[in-house]
């Protein structure tokens, strides 16, 4: 397959144009996704393409556009309903919670719910406390809700793709961080990703650094590091929170006897915990040492530098819940 | 009890539509009796929220519509529902919990819908059904086949700020969505008058740059007539329009109260004389469109349907157990 | 210290009492809470004692009066606000968790937000897919917010009089089937109880039933049927989720080596992820089987009985854990 | 540039009152053309927004407000914090994420807050603030003491569901609140207009019983007149009312783009010639309330403050680590 280089923000662009392309039903509606092609050029062009039919500067009203996104999709249409910035995913929680995700239920499956949020998320920009927050955990509580995490542009196109033509509502995260700075190979021909298919990042056979959306990159730093050390770490990514392919994430720790879950996401009643609990319930008799949890820190997140960079995991940080791991090793 | 009298010239409708109207009114006001009943004798679970005195609005307003149009409704659905010609049997066996009812027992009293018909949901959440609605009326927009999309809400889901936000996109991209409000008075236990500041649901409603009726929404044929203007106007893609139609409910919030600690006896009394039923029996008498042995028939006809209903839900059996986990995903 | 019975809601009522009597700015406000005194008598009489400007009945907006109430908190005031349903959290979620849960920290400490919402969950009574829900887990991922889930009308009272004390935004969540159903004595004399404190509701030695809010139930009588079969039950209520007495979950689950964690909230990215993983770090060397996670099941919630009491976890569902705890032991 | 003239006859406010509005102005024009060189000297973390132009309508309103009175501002908001009395040098610390600003660093360039002056924060939510407005207009009523407060919020906010459901709450309990919609044209990068259903917020606020002004927002005096107006009603208990101040932004949404690509050149110049201070200048000039003289000297003394604020805070520490976790809870 030939391949070039792609951004985040490139490959989300990619995904929504083929499909934009391939399936009239789908449309994009957010605030200035339209005409000024999305404050984070994730739409950029699609306007002067598509038509302002199909690609909608919404008002700033979300539960208003969120809530005509849902009853689109049950009649018949894809929306993908972008939310600027996931923490604003406050203002829409019912019509994603108690409308999209239990339409199909409520109704003894009369109908499909075909419906694309698209969330940023992540702190590290000095955004400060409403403009840095990562929700995924939340929605992953939902049932009914398809949630998915990519960490690379190539995991972000296949994935996004794979939502265009799901049947039911999927809600999509975005790290912000990776928009312009994260750069893939991509290859030209089409692709898709299923969901609930986590990916080995990297092999190894010490310890599983489990890693959700930009955390894989600071993984995938720390478990080169630790190759030096002469540690071989694995690095797990799960790609999607549900489907979660907790057979995968299992099976590696099974082979380790070690984990470490990082998360940008808060650690409290977070991801870290749904992880952790899941491995340390499958891989129970493999386990060496308990398993490290590198959440965000629990705390509305500060803007000054300093503070949100402690605030959140980073490559020193995972390499320290190794040594934990190692040193407290039982067998 | 004396039935207010209205009078019209000529009727909107052939004879034929007019008994059909007729027939959906008493078949709600014959449910909601029955369900009363279903509720009392403990063979249902969950509550019971009737609308018996308020079947006007809905036959009003679904006698404008078209099979591939599409309504949200309510917690207060069940009217709303056989208007658009939602079937009885399976909407006693969805209240009765049953693996027969329209949503095999998973939805509820609360949750009916028959998507097939564009009844795209009762909704618990008030003002739930309002951005469903808006979604519906962008895709009618969309198909550009004339359909239109109607959001039944009460008096209490005006002051819900996605009523709101939509109202303002619905004029802006003229999606062909009716609001219709059904101001019965009361928001559960407190008057509307109490919860709602300024001029009400209409002038908000103008001042979104829509066009606003408001009607006796105990008058069947006054309800009919706005509600086919805006829909009219809204078909040929003149953009969303609110109605108001202004009728109460007989009895309680739910069928286990009774609707009296908060609304007096004459205030009862007083919406009783103008209760839907009689007055639009009495215009159809009028016209000669029914005898009164005819009435005496379809009533009979349309009790033991419903009665019938009830039996055939006691004796369907409940979801299998099995089926908890079905439907989460397509 | 003489007692009498209450049921949950009259203990729940009493607390809200005195704390108005004691401190002119505590004020209520919700959906029919005044006039009517809330649609589950939690408020009665409470208005025609206080007014109509300390009782308040709000209109049909959640986000409005909610939001109304954090303002009135961060001036001066005490607002109790009322979601009758918790499923309507929903329609708050930017109030509580941009708002008020972060206000104090953004501004550096300049102020304190103490707002108490009043919300109800749990299911059981076939209210359906949106007034069954029980979304104590989301807030409990929300730096800033305290948490609270009582069992007992003991507790209910002592925690809400404790919240009405707190300088900072309670989350209180009631189960409503224990409203009406669920009595129990409640001392004449005033008291509180601390948040953060968990409270062992029944000794035992062999196994640990962590259990929330009104599982708590279930659980002692699980714990009963086991004694008759002679195996001794710990029943643990950790009656806060933040904070969250971590210390006595771990110490119990060392003592008996095996838990079984019960909760009315989705098993999915729940709390039961969160004790789970808490409790197998803490009392890694201690466990000799994997922790058994009950949370509901993880699908909205359905209304006909025999579908929704299998999403529910109960007694028997607790015994079959229990015996997979006992029976998986390693050693 | 030819700057607009505005006439007026007598003077609403002593000349020391009016001195002070002009040194407010004068300094939020300062501040933003320093934190926009801050900003491009990468002396900042995160982002900047810039109200350089809308000076007059913070000033205005503020002009009419008590130190109790209490104002929510927005992501935009150093205008509004100056205007209500903030400091420079804890408002440039934070911008630049030291520990000595107003939130020690914590809150940063959209949540400056000085709780002591009544000024209940900024806010990264659009409309995020109406509702703490809401609350304190709650408390003031209370408390009896004619305080007030104010919710400065843009065109783009009006059209979130807090607005609409505050906006009946305040009415129907009468609080003394006063939404104030600085409108400068464009939400982010559309125009208003297109997102803008009917006549605008000033018919919404009618329609829910609120009066409404609407006025020059780059007419300081204009601004402080309608303020002055409703503020007053409000205090003596009249409740709630909407003032509409329409403005300009000069640069960008944030520093980072130029504000050229969605709005003309044109349009840009014709904003340029209502520019609010020369026009201020000009009444205070014609009054002989200043001299040119004095104006200068003005201009020198706050520029020279605002940039001492700025090497301050460059000198200043940044928070230590430890305190990441400190006053999540009181
Ligand atoms: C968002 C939300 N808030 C509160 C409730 C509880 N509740 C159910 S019906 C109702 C009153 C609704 O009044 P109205 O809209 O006038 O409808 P009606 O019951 O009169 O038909 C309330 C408060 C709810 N279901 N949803
Ligand atoms: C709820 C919410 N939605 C979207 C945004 C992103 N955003 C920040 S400012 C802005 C435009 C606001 O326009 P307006 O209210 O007119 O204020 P202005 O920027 O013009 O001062 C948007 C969309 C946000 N911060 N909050
Ligand atoms: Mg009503
Ligand atoms: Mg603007």
């Amino acid at each position: 397959m030939s391949s070039r280089e792609l951004t985040f923000a490139q490959a989300i662009r990619e995904a929504l144009d083929e499909e934009l392309a391939r399936d009239e039903r789908i449309f994009v509606l957010g605030e200035d996704v339209g005409v000024w092609g999305g404050v984070f050029r994730c739409t950029e062009g699609l306007f002067q393409k598509y038509g302002p039919e199909r690609i909608i500067d919404a008002p700033l009203s979300e539960e208003g556009y969120v809530g005509l996104a849902v009853g689109a999709a049950m009649t018949g249409m894809h929306p993908v309903a972008e939310l600027m910035f996931g923490d604003f995913i406050t203002l829409v929680m019912d019509q994603i919670v108690n409308q999209a995700a239990k339409m199909r239920y409520m109704t003894g499956g009369q109908v499909e719910v075909p419906i694309t949020i698209r969330a940023t998320m992540g702190g590290g920009r000095s955004s400060g406390g409403q403009h840095s927050q990562s929700w995924h955990a939340w929605m992953a509580h939902v049932p009914g809700l398809k949630v998915v995490v990519p960490s690379t542009p190539y995991d972000a196109k296949g994935l996004l793709k794979t939502a265009l033509r799901e049947p039911n509502p999927v809600v999509f995260f975005e790290d912000k961080v990776m928009y312009a700075k994260v750069k893939g190979p991509v290859p030209e021909e089409e692709y898709t990703i299923p969901f609930g298919k986590a990916d080995i990042k990297r092999q190894g056979t010490d310890v599983s650094l489990i890693a959700i959306s930009r955390m894989i990159h600071p993984a995938l730093a720390a478990a080169e590091k630790l190759a030096a050390e002469g540690i071989s770490a694995e690095v797990v990514d799960p790609r999607t929170l549900t489907p979660l392919d907790e057979e995968t994430l299992i099976q590696s720790v099974v082979k380790t006897g070690g984990a470490v879950i990082i998360d940008e996401g808060y650690n409290h009643f977070g991801t870290t915990a749904e992880l952790a609990a899941t491995i340390a319930y499958g891989a129970f008799d493999y386990l060496d040492a308990p398993i490290e949890r590198l959440g965000a820190m629990d705390v509305p997140i500060p803007f000054s530098p300093p503070l949100e960079f402690a605030t959140i995991p980073n490559e020193e940080a995972i390499l320290a819940a190794v040594h934990r791991v190692l040193d407290g090793r039982r067998r | 009890m004396t039935a207010q009298k209205t009078t019209t010239a000529t009727l909107p409708l052939p004879p034929g539509e007019l008994l059909e109207m007729y027939r959906k009114m008493l078949t709600i006001r014959i449910f909601e009796e029955i369900v009363f009943d279903v509720y009392r004798k403990g063979l249902m679970p969950g509550l019971a929220h009737l609308s018996d005195g308020q079947e006007a609005t809905p036959v009003g307003v679904c006698a404008t519509l078209h099979p591939d149009d599409t309504i949200t409704s309510t917690h207060r659905g069940h009217g709303h529902i056989i208007a658009k010609g939602g079937r009885v049997e399976p909407m006693m066996a969805e209240v009765m919990g049953r693996v027969t009812g329209y949503c095999r027992g998973k939805g509820g009293e609360m949750h009916i819908a028959d998507v097939s018909l564009g009844i795209l949901g009762a909704n618990g959440i008030v003002g739930g059904g309002i951005g469903i609605a808006a979604g519906s009326a962008f895709t009618a927009k969309r198909e550009g086949k004339g359909r239109v999309s109607v959001a039944f809400f009460g008096d209490g889901a005006i002051n819900q700020g996605i009523w709101y936000e939509t109202a303002n996109i619905a004029v802006l991209w003229k999606l062909p969505l009716i609001y219709v409000c059904e101001n019965n008075q009361y928001t559960e236990f407190t008057h509307f008058k109490k919860l709602t500041a300024g001029e009400g649901l209409g002038a908000r409603a103008r001042a979104m740059g829509m066009k606003s009726l408001e009607v006796d929404g105990n008058d069947v044929l006054a309800v009919y007539q706005a509600a086919h203007e805006l829909v009219g106007a809204a078909r040929k893609g003149k953009g969303p329009a609110t109605l108001i139609c202004n009728t109460f409910r007989y009895g309680g919030h739910h069928v286990g109260e009774p609707g009296t600690g908060y609304r007096s006896k004459e205030e009862i009394a007083e919406w009783k004389a103008k209760d839907p039923l009689p007055r639009f029996e009495n215009i159809l008498l009028e016209h000669k469109v029914i005898s009164p042995a005819d009435i005496e028939a379809m009533h009979d006809e349309v009790l033991t349907r419903v009665q019938a209903s009830v039996t055939t839900a006691q004796q369907a059996p409940f979801p299998d157990v099995k089926e908890a986990g079905e439907h989460v995903f397509a």
